[in-house]
């Protein structure tokens, strides 16, 4: 019964939003004067970062960005709350085997750096804070898994994630002290397409991935910690 | 078009497990389900036959060569969001889980829902 | 190419349902994991390369990886 | 002198970054960070109000002009919102000091600093993405704090606020798909000079999923199932909050919309009829509820439905009672809550029927709600009286009788249950229980602050007036904030 009025419901439901959203046909430019346009045409002489995307999301659209930090800050806080005080189990997790935990140690520090490389080129290729810190922490996951005696230092960890965060406030600032906005990129733009250019974007985004990588780092610890 | 009726199917077969199904994982499951789809549908909104992406990563590309890059800045903020709100969930989950002995959510409700 | 994506869409789909079939919870997040793989490759071809590495590391390597210890931590079969 | 407003968002991040840090130095610190923080922000908004009642602060961010980048738009209506939200926040910061003692308190501060400054942003920003992204902060730090004492009952309301919260965000990025599909673009300004082209079978999907998805923050019927459990599991403070800070984001959000963003005239008449429904059966839940935090909760929507009424009156005037409706909603229920949070501890259960002859035991707490109470229910020489009163006379101006009716009606049920409560306080003999323990200092600062501006309120209400009707001029004539963001930096 209950299945039965939910799949009516949103049979109804899916039926109006699909017949909408056929209105806006697919795969055709339909808004010629929209911002997307403009982003592409003024992002490389007036940003200097090759990626577009990557100059609206620390740009243009910078503020988003320091709000999207703060939620995934706040998750990880949310959950350090809610887990707190729970009595370190006796892990009976199993270690890997020898061949893993021999793989482990030599793919860690290639992981670490790939995660690095990633956000620091995410001006020039796709790719950049968000993604180097996820593969980052993907990395420490390798290492919890393969060592049970592995930890992490959480004194460490959230120092980094502090020092990260507030270094994105103050870059913010400095833009607001000397180029009268917050967030304002003050720094030279360089020549497109190389590792030093984009001004403040790549410290931007440095940043970021450092915040990223050490929040879902610590985030999967806690998580882990409770597990028997 | 397929790319709608992808994203639609996604977000409707998500939002029937959060009303139907009783296990708390799978409602959380429905709920990233219905965040894949809504991802699909902005970049695809954003998208234009025929062009590349919008990296300018040799100076032969042209800026009106290019798909609408706002949608796809939108849904990296959308996709770091979304698993936020995934991990929050799963975090309450295993705290209802330790107080309840169960995952499944008829059994839980002490409140009026 | 047309093809390609038509199959890739008939997976997603069946990827999705599974997801909300399956008994057993593992198998389910390992299907929804699936979706998550198939998106990537959608926001590849739709010219989005950002989008797809962000759903590769995120969508498809970190929740899949926080369902799993959440099963762990509390069980693994749907009652 | 004020400072750049980006500031009022900027400080709390950076100070809540910093948190960790700073509690290594000492565990005292992150304590009086959400005070000096909200405090900065409510001299902000004290500042910048002069200015913002001539014309709208536009504050650009990262060089950008509109609609480039994302701006801030300081209108009158968000000024006073964020002074609204910047008041409740601190006195409910002053409060959390002494109060919060449940482990990790770090946190629970970075939580509630950050649950603030996202309402905050959500009434600054100009920028329906960025209203979105906010909207998530808020929201997060809710669903965290709702579930902060980690018993059963808390949980189980954290979990249903989360799953009703992210089936609306999802509708809320729906509705931004279809807008940017559209339009091209995601400064609300912008928005609502491009959306007349548009085909208006779309725009009225998008408003439906729009309106859906900030509708449950604004406790709009159907979508408020997660209120009364929320408020009443949630820390205390946090219920106090609730009211005051996270349900005026979610109507700011709803009335930007309806009256900036689209202008329809059909939503008007809708979101009159939703308000009279939540104010009804609201209403008539409250007068069921056994438990005081619960029955608080449900008058909480009741509130809300009144509000939501006053907006679809779409008169400037109607407006204006509902701007100061929501003032009154905002300064009272934390103050009925945070008495309320006390008497529930002395009487050592959540049952109404417990708190028999607490006005005897505890005069100066009773006093609190016992005011509260006489407040939101009306009483002439109180603001709630002046609020109920434009509302209702402006209903009747406006040809609605019927709901001006319903509307006295639903007062009438809150007045019979509010005065039981209050009867029971303090004609009743108390149970011989005894409790001795005092009531701190900081919690009875933070009531008669809240006292007090519900009192000077009451008698001067021009002087509150002279200020809201800037705002709900600036809501109703939209042309002057879409000029004033189009415009600026040229």
């Amino acid at each position: 019964m209950r299945k039965a009025i939910a799949v009516i419901f949103l049979g109804i439901i899916g039926y109006y939003l699909l017949a909408t959203f056929f209105n806006i046909p697919f795969g055709i430019a339909r808004v010629l004067d929209g911002v997307g346009f403009k982003y592409l045409a003024m992002g490389v002489p007036d940003t200097g970062a090759a990626n577009v995307v990557t100059s609206i999301v620390v740009n243009f659209r910078g503020f988003d960005t320091l709000g999207e930090v703060t939620v995934l800050f706040l998750a990880a806080t949310g959950m350090g709350a809610l887990l707190h005080h729970r009595e370190p189990m006796k892990r009976s997790r199993q270690n890997a085997s020898i061949i893993v935990k021999a793989g482990a140690r030599i793919l860690f520090p290639l992981i670490i750096i790939l995660g690095a490389y990633v956000f620091v080129h995410g001006h020039l290729t796709p790719g950049g804070g968000f993604q180097g810190g996820a593969i980052i922490a993907s990395g420490f996951l390798l290492m919890f898994m393969s060592y049970r005696s592995y930890h992490v230092n959480h004194v460490v960890i959230s120092r980094v994630e502090s020092l990260a965060g507030s270094t994105f406030v103050i870059i913010g600032l400095f833009g607001l002290v000397y180029g009268h906005s917050f967030l304002a990129n003050v720094l030279p733009l360089g020549t497109v397409n190389t590792l030093f250019s984009a001004g403040v974007i790549p410290l931007i985004y440095i940043a970021v991935g450092f915040k990223v990588g050490s929040e879902l780092t610590g985030l999967l610890d806690t998580m882990l910690k409770t597990v028997k | 078009m397929i790319y709608y009726v992808a994203a639609f199917s996604l977000i409707l077969i998500g939002a029937y497990a959060v009303l139907v199904k009783k296990n708390m994982i799978k409602i959380v499951l429905g709920l990233s389900l219905i965040d894949s789809g809504v991802n699909i549908l902005l970049v695809a909104l954003g998208y234009i036959n025929g062009k590349t992406a919008p990296i300018f990563s040799n100076p032969s590309l042209k800026a009106e060569g290019m798909v609408d890059p706002v949608p796809q800045a939108l849904v990296l903020t959308a996709i770091v969001i979304g698993v936020a709100v995934t991990a929050l969930a799963l975090t309450i989950v295993i705290r209802l889980h330790d107080h309840h002995k169960t995952l499944d959510i008829s059994k839980i409700r002490e409140l009026k829902w | 190419m047309d093809i390609l994506l038509i199959i890739l869409t008939v997976i997603l789909i069946v990827a999705a349902v599974m997801t909300i079939r399956k008994k057993d919870l593992v198998a389910a997040v390992i299907s929804s994991s699936v979706v998550s793989l198939i998106a990537s490759i959608y926001f590849y071809l739709l010219q989005a390369p950002d989008v797809a590495l962000t759903e590769a590391a995120i969508g498809v390597g970190l929740s899949t990886i926080i369902f799993m210890i959440t099963i762990r931590r509390t069980r693994r079969m749907e009652e | 002198m004020y400072f750049d407003p980006v500031l009022m968002i900027a400080l709390p991040l950076f100070a809540a970054f910093l948190i960790p840090l700073l509690g290594r130095v000492s565990k005292e610190i992150p304590k009086y960070v959400p005070v000096v923080m909200i405090g900065f922000n409510l001299y902000e908004s004290i500042m910048m109000l002069p200015h913002s009642m001539v014309k709208p602060i536009i504050v650009i961010i990262a060089a950008w002009k509109p609609p480039l980048g994302i701006n801030l738009t300081i209108g009158a209506l968000g000024n006073v919102l964020a002074l609204i939200i910047s008041l409740v926040g601190f006195v409910v910061a002053i409060y959390n000091v002494r109060f919060v003692q449940k482990e990790p308190t770090e946190k629970y501060h970075m939580l509630y600093m950050l649950m603030v400054a996202g309402a905050t942003g959500m009434v600054l920003t100009g920028d329906l993405f960025n209203l979105f992204v906010f909207l998530e902060i808020t929201s997060i730090s809710s669903y965290a704090l709702t579930a902060f004492i980690r018993d059963r009952n808390g949980a189980e309301a954290a979990f249903k606020y989360l799953l009703i919260g992210s089936l609306s965000s999802t509708f809320v990025l729906l509705g931004i798909a279809l807008i940017y599909g559209t339009t091209g673009t995601l400064n609300m300004a912008d928005i609502a000079e491009k959306i007349q082209h548009v085909d208006s079978k779309i725009t009225i999907v998008a408003l439906i999923l729009l309106v859906t998805g900030f509708g449950v923050e604004s406790e709009m019927f159907p979508l408020n199932g997660w209120a009364p459990d929320a408020y009443s599991q949630a820390p205390t403070a946090i219920g106090a909050a609730f009211g005051g800070i996270v349900v005026k984001a979610g109507v700011y959000a709803l009335a930007r919309l309806i009256y900036t963003i689209f202008n329809f005239q059909g939503v008007f008449f809708f979101i009159l009829i939703m308000g009279v429904i939540t104010l009804l059966i609201a209403e008539m839940s409250a007068i069921r509820q056994k438990q005081l935090k619960r029955m608080l909760a449900f008058s909480s929507i009741g509130q809300m439905g009144l509000v939501l009424i006053a907006l679809g009156l779409a008169t400037v005037r109607g407006v204006e009672g509902g701007l100061f409706q929501m003032f009154n909603h905002a300064m009272i229920k934390p103050l009925l809550f945070l008495s309320a949070g006390y008497l529930v501890y002395y009487s050592g259960s959540k049952d109404i029927s417990d708190l028999d002859g607490m006005g005897r035991k505890k005069p100066l707490l009773s006093f609190f709600f016992a005011f509260g109470a006489f407040a939101i229910m009306g009483l002439p020489p109180l603001s709630g009286f002046w609020s109920k009163f434009i509302i209702i006379s402006e209903t009747i101006r406006g040809g609605f009788v019927v709901v001006a009716a319903l509307a006295l009606f639903g007062s009438v049920i809150e007045a019979v249950y509010y005065l039981r409560v209050v009867g029971r306080l303090y004609f009743k003999q108390p149970n011989e229980s005894e409790k001795t323990k005092y009531v701190h200092a900081s919690a009875i600062l933070a009531m008669s602050v809240l006292a007090l501006v519900v009192l000077f309120a009451g008698l001067f209400p021009d002087m509150v007036m002279s200020y809201l009707k800037p705002a709900a001029t600036e809501l109703v004539d939209k042309t002057a904030y879409i000029k004033a963001v189009l415009t600026a930096g040229l």
